[in-house]
């Protein structure tokens, strides 16, 4: 054996919360709802032992107020939920971007719309990406697809939450939550000390004015901003900030280099297509898989630089939903710095559970370039 | 990586059979034994017409998909999951089916199959909560895909330690459904 | 004697200072401050109570208490 | 912290043999409101920041402010503050208060905003227990949106959105928050006072320490109801508005301790 640590069994869900403590978690609000209660339920009995918080709110609505109190504390804090869930959090949500607070949330989606199913779904997709609320908000939205990365994103979360001052939403689905794998309990690369993170909140955390000195200004922590050219100003500041995020944007690009065809998915879907693009290579056929890990930002340099190398070269979005994601293809490829290509859309309705098999006609019917009937 | 490293299995009953328990019990053992596994749940309208029943995938890469269309192998513990089952069963492919609760006849002669009566078995070792165990055991007599030393010990990872004397029960029990597989297809 | 000062471009002429005065020697004076606002003025009698100090909304009053050298007795 | 009388000309400072006995706390900001003439939030705020001075709390205060006429009470308070959403101030304060264990946290809401659509958050934290201070202006009406109905209405009363006066069936009878308050198991304190007279302001500071104090002291959610004014939409004199107050409001919402932990 190697001297990395030991692998433990755990299903996706209690690895968010095993990554969300290590990486400096100490608030967490949420509220009951399958198929993500494995969140709470582990974060109940980890936050108390190392003199954490845990609240179990009211409603979701509570929770999300509640993790905006504490962010804007400057301690690193998250809440969990799905679908509808997710919808009830997004008044706090729009407040915490426009407050500029460093939220986490993850979403383990079920399919929708309304009550639908507590089933894997990726219909969710438009709502973490362009943003559920109300105004220009936008958070960077991370889609892990294993539980190993449930474990590592929650590191990744908290350190962009804090750099960028900005909610960061983990965009994971029932499969990505129930599923359970080995994972090594060690901070990935890219983790953040919570002494860095606490450092990043103290300019602008509110706290009590005594603790930064005698005669402090007060410091106020707000949305709203009435006086004229203030809200300009303030949108200015969003937007450049949500441009300097761009840099954040990650993609897995696997067998791309020979591929006629390459296949888009992300989270528990790319791994169904992995499978079965695994089963199609054995049998020849020249596929690839580009895996956006960042949903927001969104890998458009990967997407376009795929398609330059390879002039003529077919994408296939496979997606878990009606087609959401498919038109960030399409608007990276064809967009002002596109070139374009041929993008071809294959849709999993929501409450079918996706197996590589069943995947590997349409990626076929992709390469031969005929019509795939969801 | 083999043919042979990579290895799915649905594993089927009622709820309270102990589906997951010994889905959970193979994934950990797997995990052991130095493998790549996956464990899930099937939750919403798989959970219908009565079954409760989880996909385990073992590997020596990363796992894909953690579900399979059409599984390598089976352990039906009753009626239904058979029904729903059976015809999704690779070819070639093996299962476990429980002789104490589903009637012969049903089982597709064309099918590699372990007729097992597990739950009989069970209840003389001790107790009919065992079945489970002895399907497990028959299953890895009938695939080899882990030995059942590895299976037995991580018993005492995956079971609650207020029922670790429990544990060498339950070891009795994979062992002879072990037994039990390794002598029908020797 | 005691006595109020009002920060005339606080107050809003609400008169609650007037109502609340026991004395009553608070009433309006007539003039306006920039923002339009009708100002009060104190006559002579206060007894440094602060009653209209308490009602102000705007925190435009300030109180000054004498202390009685003897009973009666005033300045 | 600058006191603000030291700024003042000299005609406003002390002369021989007086002594200045009323003047503006430290944790109130020296600057005018933007309330309208006579309503009562300027009171409110005055006997909040008094009493953060006189419990030594102001340099561990954080405000929760709300979403109605008194969403930028934090211009007035020279304290750390953030802005909650409509009706969630005691939700975001529970958030506060838990991240940050010594801080003193209040929330100061009207009755739109606590009552009606944040009743939810404020009813679930009193009953947790929260260690906050919650201060709850109840004048009968939506101010800052122009005088539609809230939740504290009395019966008969007319508003913008109740034009016949408001009926107890489908439109609902006056919330009464204090009592609803003091049912709870984790509330600490609760109180019904009003800002009318002098003798029921000095009555609400009193009642605003002990909120806190139960705070401080970790016995649980402080709670104080204060029957407000709002001339404007009740088209009436800050005078009349007064009157008002103790002939109508006071009978139908009963001022005093609905529940004190205090002494226990």
């Amino acid at each position: 054996m190697s001297d990395a640590p030991e692998r433990i069994l755990i299903k996706g869900n209690e690895a968010v919360a095993f990554g969300a403590v290590d990486a400096g978690c100490r608030c967490y609000f949420g509220y009951p709802i399958t198929p993500q209660n494995e969140i709470p339920e582990a974060m109940s009995r980890l936050l108390p032992e190392i003199g954490g918080c845990y609240v179990q709110a009211e409603s979701e609505v509570g929770a999300a107020s509640m993790l905006l109190g504490a962010c804007a504390s400057g301690v690193p804090s998250m809440t969990s939920s799905s679908g509808c869930g997710i919808s009830l959090m997004q008044e706090a949500l729009s407040y915490m971007t426009g407050s500029m607070l460093p939220a986490v949330l993850v979403n383990m989606a079920r399919g929708g719309p309304g009550l639908g199913d507590i089933g894997p779904s990726q219909g969710d997709y438009f709502q973490a990406v362009k943003g559920g609320g109300h105004g220009d908000h936008r958070n960077i939205v991370l889609a892990p697809a294993t539980a190993q990365e449930c474990y590592d994103f929650m590191f990744r979360a908290f350190a962009l939450a804090f750099t960028y001052a900005n909610p960061v939403m983990v965009l994971g689905d029932a499969v990505v939550g129930q599923i359970k794998e080995p994972v090594r309990r060690t901070p990935p690369p890219d983790a953040l000390a919570p002494e860095r993170l606490a450092e990043l909140a103290a300019p602008w955390r509110v706290e009590g004015r005594g603790r930064r000195g005698p005669g402090a200004a007060p410091r106020l922590v707000k949305s709203v901003y009435l006086a004229e050219g203030t809200l300009a100003a303030r949108n200015r500041q969003l937007r450049d900030k949500y441009e300097a995020m761009r840099a954040e944007a990650r993609w897995i690009a696997q067998d791309t280099d020979d591929a006629d065809l390459v296949v888009v998915a992300y989270g528990s879907i790319a791994r169904a297509v992995r499978s079965a693009i695994r089963a199609l290579r054995a049998q020849g056929a020249a596929v690839g898989l580009f895996r956006p890990i960042t949903l927001y930002p969104f890998p458009d340099e990967g997407l376009r630089a795929l398609a330059a190398a390879r002039p003529g070269r077919r994408f296939l979005v496979v997606e878990q939903n009606l087609g959401q994601m498919v038109e960030d293809v399409r608007l990276a490829l064809f967009g002002p710095a596109g070139r374009g290509a041929e993008v071809l859309f294959h849709g999993l309705m929501p409450g079918l559970l996706a197996d590589a098999q069943t995947l590997e006609e349409p990626v076929r019917l992709a390469l031969a370039g005929k019509e795939i009937r969801s | 990586m083999t043919a042979s490293a990579y290895q799915d299995v649905i594993i089927a009953g009622f709820g309270g059979q102990g589906v997951m328990l010994v889905g959970n019990l193979l994934a950990q053992a797997g995990m052991e034994y130095g493998r790549e596994v996956s464990f899930l749940p099937v939750y919403g309208a798989e959970m219908r017409g009565g079954t409760a029943n989880c996909t385990v995938v073992i590997d020596e890469e990363p796992v894909g998909s953690p579900l399979v269309r059409t599984p390598l192998s089976t352990i039906v513990l009753n009626e239904p999951s058979l029904a729903r089952f059976q015809p999704r069963l690779a070819e070639g492919g093996v299962q476990i089916v429980n002789a104490s609760l589903i009637d012969r006849a049903l089982v597709d002669e064309r099918r590699r199959t372990v007729y097992i009566p597990v739950n009989d078995m069970a209840l003389k070792i001790g107790s009919v909560k065992m079945a489970n165990m002895v399907a497990l055991g028959a299953w890895i007599g009938a695939t080899g895909t882990l030995p059942l030393a590895c299976v037995q010990d991580a018993l005492n990872r995956v079971v609650d330690g207020r029922y670790a004397k429990l544990v060498p029960a339950n070891a009795e029990a994979l062992a002879a459904g072990y037994d039990f597989a390794k002598k029908q297809t020797a | 004697m005691s006595r109020i000062v009002f920060l005339e471009d606080r107050c809003k002429g609400c008169r609650l200072c007037i109502d609340a005065c026991p004395a009553g020697v608070i009433r309006p004076s007539g003039r306006f401050n920039h923002q339009g606002y009708e100002v009060m003025t104190s006559g002579e009698g206060c007894t440094g109570c602060a009653s209209c100090a308490v009602m102000c909304p705007d925190t435009a009053i300030r109180v000054f208490r004498t202390a009685r050298t003897a009973e009666g007795g005033r300045a | 912290m600058n006191n603000p009388c030291n700024a003042l000309p000299e005609a406003l400072r002390p002369r021989e043999g007086e002594s200045l006995v009323f003047d503006a706390p430290a944790a109130q900001v020296d600057r005018p409101t933007h309330y309208c003439p006579g309503c009562h939030h300027g009171i409110a705020h005055r006997l909040v920041a008094e009493v953060l001075d006189e419990l030594d709390a102001t340099d561990r205060a954080v405000l929760v402010a709300s979403v109605g006429c008194s969403a930028f009470s934090y211009d007035y308070f020279a304290v750390d503050a953030l802005e909650a959403q409509h009706g969630r101030a005691c939700a975001v304060a529970t958030g506060v208060r838990r991240a940050n264990p010594d801080s003193v946290v209040f929330t100061y809401q009207g009755d739109g905003d606590m009552a009606a659509i944040g009743l939810a958050e404020s009813v679930h934290a009193a009953n947790r227990g929260e260690l906050i201070t919650a201060i709850f202006i109840n004048n009968t009406v939506y101010g800052m949106t122009g005088g539609q109905t809230a939740p504290t209405t009395l019966i008969g009363q007319i508003t913008t959105t109740s034009p016949a006066g408001r009926r107890l069936r489908g439109e609902g009878g006056p919330l009464r928050m204090t009592e609803l308050m003091a049912g709870l198991d984790g509330v600490a304190y609760a109180e019904r006072c009003a800002l009318d007279s002098v003798r029921h302001v000095r009555a609400a500071k009193k009642a605003l320490r002990n909120a806190f104090e139960v705070q401080i002291r970790g016995l649980g959610f402080g709670f104080v109801e204060l029957l407000s004014g709002c001339p404007t939409n009740w088209h009436m004199t800050p005078q009349a508005a007064n009157r008002r107050i103790a002939e109508e409001m006071i009978p139908v919402f009963p001022l005093g301790t609905a529940k004190n932990l205090l002494d226990k």
